[in-house]
């Protein structure tokens, strides 16, 4: 019963957030002057293509451009009926796509799950890299292991990703025969899975599973370490050389087990931090995820499109809070016992 | 000759699921004479890759396809393609023939119904174009009555001449005015079964009937496999997809004299690509035929993969337009000494003259453009050199007695001219922040310009806020392309000289105070651009083409001595990659959007592998 | 009989700095006990952690030999490799830290942190080492060990944890247990139980234990032989009796004479006049609802105060005992206006005779700030209550700043003259907190409490952070302020020796109630309340002639449910406080 | 030392029991906090110099104008990407002092590549304190000093010209100056708003706490891109670069200070909890006095070090923003403005030189995330 509350309070706070959320998604995304048929007819006229203006122009009228603000929000949102009566997100019209001139579910759902693929491979990436890096550093801090695992780890980082990107593309294929951007051969698009296509996306997930992953591993490598050295300090740790542990089991069985926890209380921020973090790395690489499909659709003002993909990322955000609150419950005894403080 | 099959279609043809080769192509078929063009014939076959870089491009299979009603041929005449032939009387009445028995890629019949959906249902369908037909169809506000008096013949009749209308059929975007309306009926309220639609509305989760026929009807988009076409290859591929399939059209139009149906090339493939990967892919020899999205400075890393053996050239085409950067003096400029200054023939004189092409050429283009002045290109029956010369020549001295003469004598400390009121001269050049050799350029010109005492200061901005501010007379000068079309023919509206648009960003207001009817902007108020008016105005009433090229010639000669954009270069090198393998490409010709679509005027339906494979 | 371990000429140091123990040498028989005395800092714990060189890294062992003569034959622990220490460690000398509720992480069982030391050193099986932790979580007297061996570490009470750690440290059987002050953070009572336990565990397995702490009493009720130090060095050492009974050197002297007792023989005071009362608490209740810091749970109600009634005479102390917990603290905040009791209790406050009475439960903000120069309040933690980044003098100073009194100057004279009040010179004053021992610290607090003139001084455990030599010049210097400057004290502490040194009168306080009050001596010789008569027992005396019967007092006054009919009490039905005599009541029913 | 005859050991040093009250206990810690975890850090060797590094970088801004041989945007149009030019000393066998070769270069229409063919014949020698283009020193004072210059119609570039013929090795310098301020005037910003928030958060509570957590909650919930995008689009199109750039840091800042005042909060919750604060409290002290005087004093030492760790965030957001073509934009020089203009397969495969602005960005990130590491090492000297 007492979960049932605090589900439905967590719910409403949610449902609240969101409408905040969506209201200042919408003002972010008309911030920028003019929107995207005024800004498509303008150059439509200015190179001549008379042609396609008409088409602009009905556009407008059916998606209600031409109302004032407030009142595309509400028939955005679903509050207000539009010039077809009400069909908006809460009715599960997710809207048109100006840019890719389709509806905006169909556009997402194929990115979808290759933002996932491409962030879960880094993700993975950066725990196989940024672990065994920072409970070495903070075992041996202030050592040259120390200093030399940051100075990788900071290379990683300071290294602007698009021009890593482009270096590794353009070595990889001299030397590696690595594939130059995309997530799989273009042939294997749309078949079965297969385990020629598995190797091919495997194969094509190098390069940006590396430039992706080495910048997060390098923050990870040190909020790891700096946890760890905290901990190292505690005198639970003490209690175990006592007790005769070798460093190495003492090390993975204690402070290691408590300095992991802040990362689970941060999968809600994994996602926009995925999907913002790795949207320049896939412009470059020409990756086919959710990233660069906002990066077009704000820039070219696809205003259905866009709003779409920011309410969809922060509803997942939000969720994501609320898995990774119930999983630090389950991982965390003492929270388990004692609450946690919001 | 005997008509050939396609081995591609063998197969389909065998089972039955494809007629003939005989009964695919129009009873008097488009016959292609490539060796009387200079080119080789071609074998079928083979899979052309090429890369684009968004996933709406692949509409530029529409554009490189170019078959069009009428179209451009390679000296820029226009020419019946998919019409068999066109008659025009009094250039009002335009009475167009289509081919007997030329079919839809889908076998269905293409007859003048098609154009009589598009006019009737379309065009003058509220619902479905809210702002009535296109409007290269009006003239002097009225629409033309369009008829069908049979099978393959449409008319289309104005009151009074319509010089464009063959033209903008041939434009590298065509207006399609027809539809393949057995299939978009199936769509359309009038005609379809109510309850179908409704479903069809809601499957396609859009709002209105007209949504969804504005939706499917795509074919420029080219983004509807169900939509059937004229172009040379289908489009085959649906959704967003990282490589679209183009298949040949086994109803197409063309052949060549060994009566081989065209296109030679069975598949085109275009992928979908980081810009920034372009060049990396194509050095890596992964596309068979590529300009779009290279870069005049991918040429050495081109020429670089060249050399390590992979198998492509790279040719370097001209770029056709007018200028390739072109710095646009604001005679409408808001703030009124600027304006007055600007005004004052001699400051843009002074100006153009102040400008080291040769430097610019050297640095940017590796002296492989042509510097000088905004005007249009040898290709164009009225280049003249002269033009291209005038106050194009690097002369900071006559440059600086222009601009005292003009009574801006007086110099601040730091060297830089005053403007009449006091002010320092600081000119500020806004540009869309997107060209990095437009941004070089400018940069290569202050330091030129500081030495006549002109202060230039470049402001990057989006190109939607530039051309905004440009409107409004906010900024005092801007860089953009020269004209678009730099090859003009007698019969190329020359609307573009003259102040008739805004989008010429010399003269904002005045093209306003025309596009608008006088409704908004200020009408022209000096000498030049009224008789520029008058000029243009001309043009359209006559329909003599030796009238219309004398028109030509002085309003370019009112431009070149004028000065109202100045041009620093232009025909500069366009890389285009193309496989050891491809031929019939052309090794020098025009990289043009308008007039030429591209690769569309250098027909690519022609282009072949040899031996028919890649 | 070869000694177990010898220690020889032990120097350990911190860096370059000067070594913080020098030159120390014992040595323990197996089956001993011997105790490490002396005063915080002394180098108690450096000395134990040097023996299994468990040492911060900057700590260096300069010179000496920790000689073990173990189950392998002799061996000089100082010189061995870390993985041969390894086999040492947890096997043949066990170690218990200070901090039972730190030492043991936080997010592993109890049993598995156990078991833990079987997996290591017996290469015990899962199920075999979970048989050996149980029967040894049964022997630490855990009452259910089955739940304990799944519990965490915080779902245990701190003597629960306390006995995890000895389990910890006993299951492997060692032949050395270093108990480092084992008991400290414990009350009294609890105290008596772990050490009980440990005892009886010694005298099964036959083991030997250093035992650090600076409790005389827990040493003349633990140890055969005393180790006495001082800054490092050992000052006495020689046999328990010996020690205690007739210590040698003036430090261990100073020491013992200071370690504060129950007295034996009660000496009859008059009863103070009763008429002039600067403080009075009625009828406070306080309830704390816990918010449920996790949402899903139902809140908490938690009963700190109930029904307390207390009365201050002017110039007099009252002392609140009662274990941890008990609502001492929050009872002294309330008494503070810092805290608002309940609906209906009263706090009155009389700065002067005859003057009006405050009300502190309901105070606007002129009358707070005209209370607080009245009543001040001396911490438990003289660690923590000045700020690190602020000066001695503008600590000092920042009450009369706050309260808008004087100029800078006058201030600083004030500064300097409160410091020599508390024994302290004025050249101190530039000095950073830091630098201070914990003495000097709560001498520190004290003269800033004392800057405002305050008529009240509520102190919270002055003295526990402080071992007795310090504990007793507090004492001292608390003791003749008041009287020098009438001042009346709110004296909060759970050592009863302290207690009956300072106190006026006394309320012992449990869950919340105030269970028995009155004068020390009433109270010591005759305590009524079962309660009370546990705390008492569980008193150690350092003096080896009066050992406390560790089993008995083990037990503890337990749970109300087990008391005596007449003075149980539950959540609901509570019995009021009696008058038993003049000047003692007791809570029970008649 | 002594043995009674009981086997007793008695320590007979001279012992003064009243010594212990007067003498200050732990001589190694009686000085102000600042100087304890100066005298901490400086053990911290790495992050010493660091920050020495740092220090250096910082106060060579005013003067990046004189150690650059050029200044950012003046053009050597004969020298188009000249690859680096490496300064000699010995020349023939015979020390002739720092000196360079001509170059003299020359395109190549097959591979369309500049060629530099240096004059080995004549040492070009190098002039110090020398006159070249006039900058302003410290955006003061105009001068025309320059610490070094090749002689008349001979160039030095250290590390090569970009496609313009403009140096590199100048244009980095006076990169330096727009790019390591971004972080400072953004990490300001993030400050002020991060502090205000979290400790209003922190201190009070209830209801204030609840609304600057939804606050928080919904900043993060957005990607940044799109408000990178929008609040870049609301800069007014016709300022100029500099304002542009103050804006970028401020935006930097604007994002980032969600992050920074949940640790406020946290720190300020913890800290509350500490009896010097509930003494001050008792005392009748204010909470703005409390907030001031006890809270952020002990505060400052973790704002510090997380204020050097976000400073690479804000170097590398510049980056990214110039990359995106929201951040800087010519003729403004930045790091990202270099790198921008680099993000090209030609510079990376044949220019290389110009995408060495990458090099001085790592440096400098690593040294802030070692001197971060530093301070927070050193950060509670007193603590055991
Ligand atoms: N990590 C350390 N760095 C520097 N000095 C230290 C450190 N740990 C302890 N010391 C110093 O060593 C001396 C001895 O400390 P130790 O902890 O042994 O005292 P103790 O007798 O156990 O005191 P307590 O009763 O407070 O536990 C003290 O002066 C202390 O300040
Ligand atoms: N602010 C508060 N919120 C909730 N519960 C509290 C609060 N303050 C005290 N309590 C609870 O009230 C009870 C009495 O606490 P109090 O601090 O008065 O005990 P104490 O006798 O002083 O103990 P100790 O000896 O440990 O200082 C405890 O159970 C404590 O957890
Ligand atoms: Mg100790
Ligand atoms: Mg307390």
């Amino acid at each position: 019963m007492q979960i049932l509350r605090y589900a439905v309070y967590r719910f409403g706070t949610m449902l609240l957030t969101l409408l905040v959320v969506s209201a200042l998604i919408f003002a972010i995304i008309n911030l920028p002057p003019g929107d995207y048929l005024s800004n498509q007819i303008a150059e439509l006229k200015s190179t001549g293509q008379s042609a396609g203006v008409a088409k602009a122009e009905f556009l407008r009228k059916e998606y209600a451009l031409d109302r004032p603000l407030w009142e595309q929000y509400l028939i955005w949102v679903g509050f207000a009926p539009g010039p077809h009566g009400f069909s908006g997100l809460i009715q599960g019209n997710f809207g048109w796509s100006f840019e890719f001139d389709r509806p905006v579910a169909e556009i997402v759902g194929d990115s979808l799950w290759l933002t996932v693929l491409v962030n879960l491979a880094a993700v993975l990436f950066v725990y196989m890299v940024a672990l065994p890096l920072g409970v070495l550093a903070a075992a041996r801090s202030r050592t040259w292991v120390d200093y030399s695992s940051a100075f990788v780890g900071y290379l990683g980082l300071a290294t602007p990703n698009f021009l890593l990107a482009l270096i590794l593309f353009y070595y990889g294929h001299r030397y590696m025969n690595l594939p130059i951007g995309g997530l799989m051969d273009p042939s294997f698009e749309g078949q079965p899975m297969s385990w020629d296509k598995v190797q091919s996306i495997l194969w094509h997930l190098i390069v940006p599973t590396f430039v992706i992953g080495t910048s997060g591993a390098a923050a990870m490598m040190q909020r790891l370490r700096a946890n760890m050295l905290d901990e190292l300090g505690k005198p639970y740790v003490e209690t175990a050389i006592a007790k005769g542990m070798s460093p190495r089991r003492m090390l993975t069985k204690y402070p290691l087990r408590v300095a992991f926890n802040p990362f689970v209380a941060d999968i809600g921020n994994l996602l926009p931090s995925m999907v913002s973090g790795s949207v320049l790395v896939s412009v470059v690489l020409g990756l086919q995820t959710i990233g660069p499909t906002l990066l077009t659709a704000l820039r070219a003002q696809d205003q259905f499109l866009a709003g779409f993909v920011l309410m969809f990322v922060a509803l997942l955000t939000l969720i994501g809070t609320m898995i990774s609150d119930v999983l630090l419950v389950l991982l965390d005894p003492r929270i388990r016992y004692e609450g946690r403080d919001a | 000759a005997d008509l050939q099959e396609s081995p591609y279609w063998a197969e389909k043809i065998g089972k039955g699921e494809l007629p003939a080769i005989s009964e695919r192509v129009p009873a008097e078929p488009l016959v292609v004479d490539l060796e009387a063009k200079g080119r080789t014939s071609g074998t079928p076959g083979g899979t052309l890759t090429t890369l684009v870089s968004r996933d709406k491009d692949i509409r530029m299979m529409v554009v490189y396809g170019y078959a069009r009603l009428v179209g451009f041929d390679k000296d820029y005449n226009l020419v019946p393609d998919i019409l068999a032939s066109v008659d025009v009387q009094e250039g009002r009445v335009f009475t167009l023939h289509l081919r007997k028995g030329h079919r839809w890629s889908d076998g269905a019949p293409f007859t003048s119904a098609d154009f009589a959906y598009w006019w009737d249902d379309v065009a003058n369908n509220p619902e479905l174009s809210p702002s009535g037909p296109p409007d290269f169809l009006r003239i002097d506000g009225k629409y033309p009555t369009v008829t069908t008096p049979d099978e393959t013949t449409v008319v289309y009749a104005w009151d009074a001449p319509n010089p464009l209308f063959l033209q903008t059929l041939a434009q590298a975007r065509p207006p399609f005015i027809y539809r393949p309306a057995h299939v978009m009926k199936q769509f359309h309220q009038k005609y379809a079964d109510p309850t179908g639609l409704a479903e069809a509305v809601a499957d396609a989760r859009v709002k209105s009937w007209a949504a969804l026929h504005n939706g499917l009807d795509n074919m420029y988009d080219f983004d509807n496999p169900e939509l059937p076409t004229l172009q040379p290859w289908v489009n085959t591929s649906d959704g967003k997809k990282i490589r679209h399939q183009f298949v040949r059209n086994p109803y197409y139009h063309r052949v060549d004299s060994h009566g081989i149906q065209l296109p030679y090339i069975d598949v085109v493939e275009m992928e979908i690509v980081s810009g920034g990967l372009i060049a990396a892919k194509a050095n890596a020899g992964e596309t068979d035929l590529q300009g779009r999205g290279l870069d005049f400075r991918d040429i050495p890393i081109l020429k670089k993969g060249e050399a390590d053996g992979k198998p492509y050239r790279t040719l370097l085409w001209a770029n056709g337009t007018a200028s390739q950067i072109a710095i646009y003096p604001n005679l409408n400029c808001a703030d009124d000494t600027w304006r007055t200054v600007l005004r004052d023939v001699r400051v843009r004189r002074a100006l153009s003259l102040a400008i080291d092409r040769a430097a610019i050429n050297r640095a940017l283009f590796f002296k492989m453009a042509k510097p000088g002045a905004m005007s249009v290109l040898p290709q164009s029956p009225f280049f003249e050199e002269e033009n291209r010369e005038a106050w194009a020549a690097f002369d900071t001295a006559q440059a600086n007695a222009l601009l005292d003469e003009a009574g801006l004598a007086k110099k601040g400390g730091d060297g830089i001219r005053l403007l009449p009121d006091g002010r320092p001269m600081e000119l500020v050049i806004e540009v869309a922040g997107e060209r990095q050799e437009e941004e070089n350029a400018l940069q290569i010109v202050t330091d030129t310009w500081r030495e006549i005492g002109v202060k230039l200061v470049m402001r990057p901005l989006d190109r939607d806020i530039l051309r905004n501010r440009v409107y409004a007379g906010t900024s005092m000068a801007s860089a953009w392309f020269g004209w678009d079309n730099g090859i003009p023919q007698a019969y190329t509206s020359p609307d573009y000289l003259a102040p008739r648009q805004q989008e010429f960003f010399a003269w904002p207001k005045w093209g306003q105070f025309y596009q608008t009817n006088g409704g908004a902007g200020e009408p022209p108020d000096m000498e030049a651009p009224k008789r520029l008016l008058d000029l243009s105005h001309e043009w359209e009433q006559t329909t003599d083409d030796t009238r219309r090229a004398e028109i030509w010639q002085e309003m370019l000669k009112i431009h070149a001595d004028n000065v109202f954009g100045i041009g620093i270069l232009n025909e500069a090198p366009q890389p285009i990659v193309v496989s050891t393998k491809l031929k019939n490409v052309p090794e020098s010709a025009i990289w043009a959007w308008e007039p030429g679509a591209h690769f569309g005027i250098h027909r690519m339906d022609e282009f072949y592998f040899e031996g028919g494979k890649k | 009989m070869t000694p177990l371990l010898t220690v020889e000429n032990l120097s350990v140091g911190f860096g370059r700095a000067d070594p913080v123990v020098r030159d120390v040498s014992f040595e323990i028989m197996p089956g001993q006990t011997l105790a490490l005395v002396g005063e915080s800092g002394s180098g108690k714990t450096v000395t134990c952690r040097a023996i299994l060189r468990i040492l911060p890294r900057v700590a260096r062992i300069h010179s000496g030999r920790i000689l073990l003569n173990g189950r392998d034959g002799p061996r000089d622990l100082a010189t061995l490799s870390q993985r041969d220490l390894r086999a040492v460690r947890g096997d043949t000398v066990s170690m218990i830290f200070q901090e039972p509720m730190r030492s043991l992480s936080p997010l592993h069982t109890l049993g598995n942190q156990v078991a833990e030391v079987l997996w290591l050193h017996r290469g015990a099986s899962g199920g075999d080492a979970k048989k050996q932790v149980l029967d040894t979580f049964a022997r630490v007297g855990f009452p259910d060990p089955e739940r304990a061996y799944g519990s965490y570490p915080f779902e245990m009470s701190g003597g629960m944890r306390q006995r995890a750690m000895i389990a910890m440290a006993m299951v492997g059987k060692p032949d050395l247990l270093i108990a480092d002050e084992p008991t400290t953070a414990l009350d009294v009572t609890t105290q008596a139980q772990v050490l009980g336990l440990i005892k009886e565990l010694q005298q099964e397995t036959g083991m030997a234990m250093i035992l650090v702490t600076h409790d005389l009493g827990v040493v003349a009720n633990m140890a055969e032989q005393v180790v006495v130090m001082h800054k490092g060095r050992v000052m006495e050492s020689g046999a328990a009796a010996a020690v205690l009974g007739d210590p040698a050197h003036p430090y261990t002297r100073q020491l013992f004479d200071a370690a504060p007792a129950i007295p034996a023989n009660p000496e009859f005071v008059p009863e103070p006049p009763h008429d002039d009362l600067i403080l009075e608490l009625k009828n406070v209740n306080k309830t704390y609802t816990m918010r449920a810091k996790s949402s899903w749970k139902a809140q908490v109600l938690i009963r700190a105060c109930r029904g307390v009634d207390l009365a201050l005479p002017r110039g007099t102390t009252l002392a609140i005992v009662g274990e941890s917990g008990s609502g001492k603290t929050t009872a002294a905040r309330i008494a503070l206006g810092a805290e608002r009791p309940d609906e209906g209790g009263e706090v009155l406050f009389k700065p002067e005779r005859g003057s009006a009475a405050i009300a502190v439960h309901d105070l606007n903000r002129t009358a707070r700030t005209a209370f607080q120069k009245q009543a001040q309040m001396v911490f438990q933690d003289p660690y923590s209550s000045l700020s690190p980044r602020m000066r001695i003098l503008d600590a000092l100073c920042e009450p009369l700043e706050i309260h808008g009194i004087g100029s800078s100057s006058e201030r600083r004279d004030r500064a300097a003259q409160m410091l020599a009040q508390v024994g302290l010179t004025s050249d101190m004053l530039m000095r950073y907190p830091h630098a201070f021992s914990g003495g000097q610290r709560q001498r520190l607090s004290i003269a800033r409490a004392l800057m405002l003139n305050p008529s009240l001084l509520v102190c919270d455990e002055p003295t526990s952070a402080l071992d007795v030599s310090v504990q007793e010049q507090i004492l001292c210097l608390l003791e003749d302020i008041r009287d020098r400057l009438g001042l009346s004290y709110l004296f909060i502490s759970h050592d009863l020796a302290v207690v009956a040194r300072i106190a006026d009168e006394v309320a012992v306080m449990r869950q919340g109630l105030v269970v028995e009050q009155a004068p020390p001596e009433t109270l010591f010789h005759n305590p009524r309340h079962p309660y009370t008569k546990a705390l008492i027992a569980a008193q150690p005396t350092p003096d080896i002639n009066r050992p406390i019967n560790l089993k008995l007092v083990a037990q503890g006054a337990g749970a109300p449910e087990s008391w005596p009919e007449a003075f149980r009490f539950s959540e609901t039905v509570v019995p009021s406080l009696m008058q038993v005599e003049p000047g003692h009541k007791v809570r029970c029913h008649v | 030392m002594s043995r009674l005859p009981d086997g007793r050991y008695v320590d007979d040093a001279p012992y003064d029991p009243n010594l212990s009250i007067q003498t200050i206990e732990r001589k190694d810690l009686d000085a102000p906090a600042r100087v304890l975890v100066w005298r901490k850090f400086k053990t911290h060797r790495l992050g010493l110099i660091s920050g020495i590094f740092l220090l250096f970088c910082y106060l060579m801004l005013p003067f990046a104008g004189f150690i650059a041989p050029y200044s950012p945007n003046e053009r050597y149009s004969d020298n188009l990407y000249s690859p680096p030019q490496g300064i000699h000393l010995w020349h023939e066998g015979k020390f002739v002092g720092p000196y360079v070769y001509a170059m003299t270069s020359e395109p190549n229409m097959v591979t369309f590549k500049w060629e530099f063919k240096p004059d080995t014949s004549t040492p070009q020698k190098l002039s110090f304190f020398c006159k070249g283009s006039t900058y302003d020193l410290a955006g003061l004072i105009p001068t025309d000093r320059h610490l070094f210059c090749a002689p008349e119609g001979v160039t030095v570039f250290l590390l090569g010209s970009d496609r313009l013929g403009r140096d590199m090795f100048s244009r980095i310098l006076y990169g330096a100056q727009l790019s390591l301020t971004v972080g400072l005037i953004g990490i300001t910003v993030s400050f002020v708003l991060g502090i205000f928030f979290g400790s209003v958060a922190g201190y009070f509570g209830g209801g204030i706490d609840w609304v600057i957590n939804r606050m928080i909650e919904i900043l993060r919930s957005l990607p940044e891109l799109p408000l990178w995008l929008a609040l870049s689009a609301a800069v007014p199109s016709n300022w100029g670069p500099v304002s542009v750039f103050f804006i970028i840091s401020v935006i930097l800042g604007i994002l980032d200070w969600p992050g920074l005042a949940r640790s406020v909060r946290a720190k300020f919750l913890s800290l509350r909890e500490e009896e010097y604060v509930r003494a001050a409290e008792m005392m009748g002290a204010s909470s703005g006095r409390v907030i001031r005087k006890h809270l952020l004093p002990n505060f400052m030492s973790h704002l510090i070090a997380s204020a050097t760790l976000s400073i690479p965030a804000m170097i590398l957001g510049e980056t990214a923003l110039s990359f995106l073509g929201l951040g800087l934009r010519a003729p403004a020089v930045s790091w990202g403005v270099m790198l921008n203009d680099a993000q090209n397969l030609v510079n990376v495969e044949i220019y290389w030189w110009t995408a060495l602005p990458m090099l001085p960005i790592i440096i400098v990130v690593l040294a802030f995330n070692f001197l971060g590491d530093g301070l927070r090492d050193s950060l509670d000297p007193y603590e055991h």
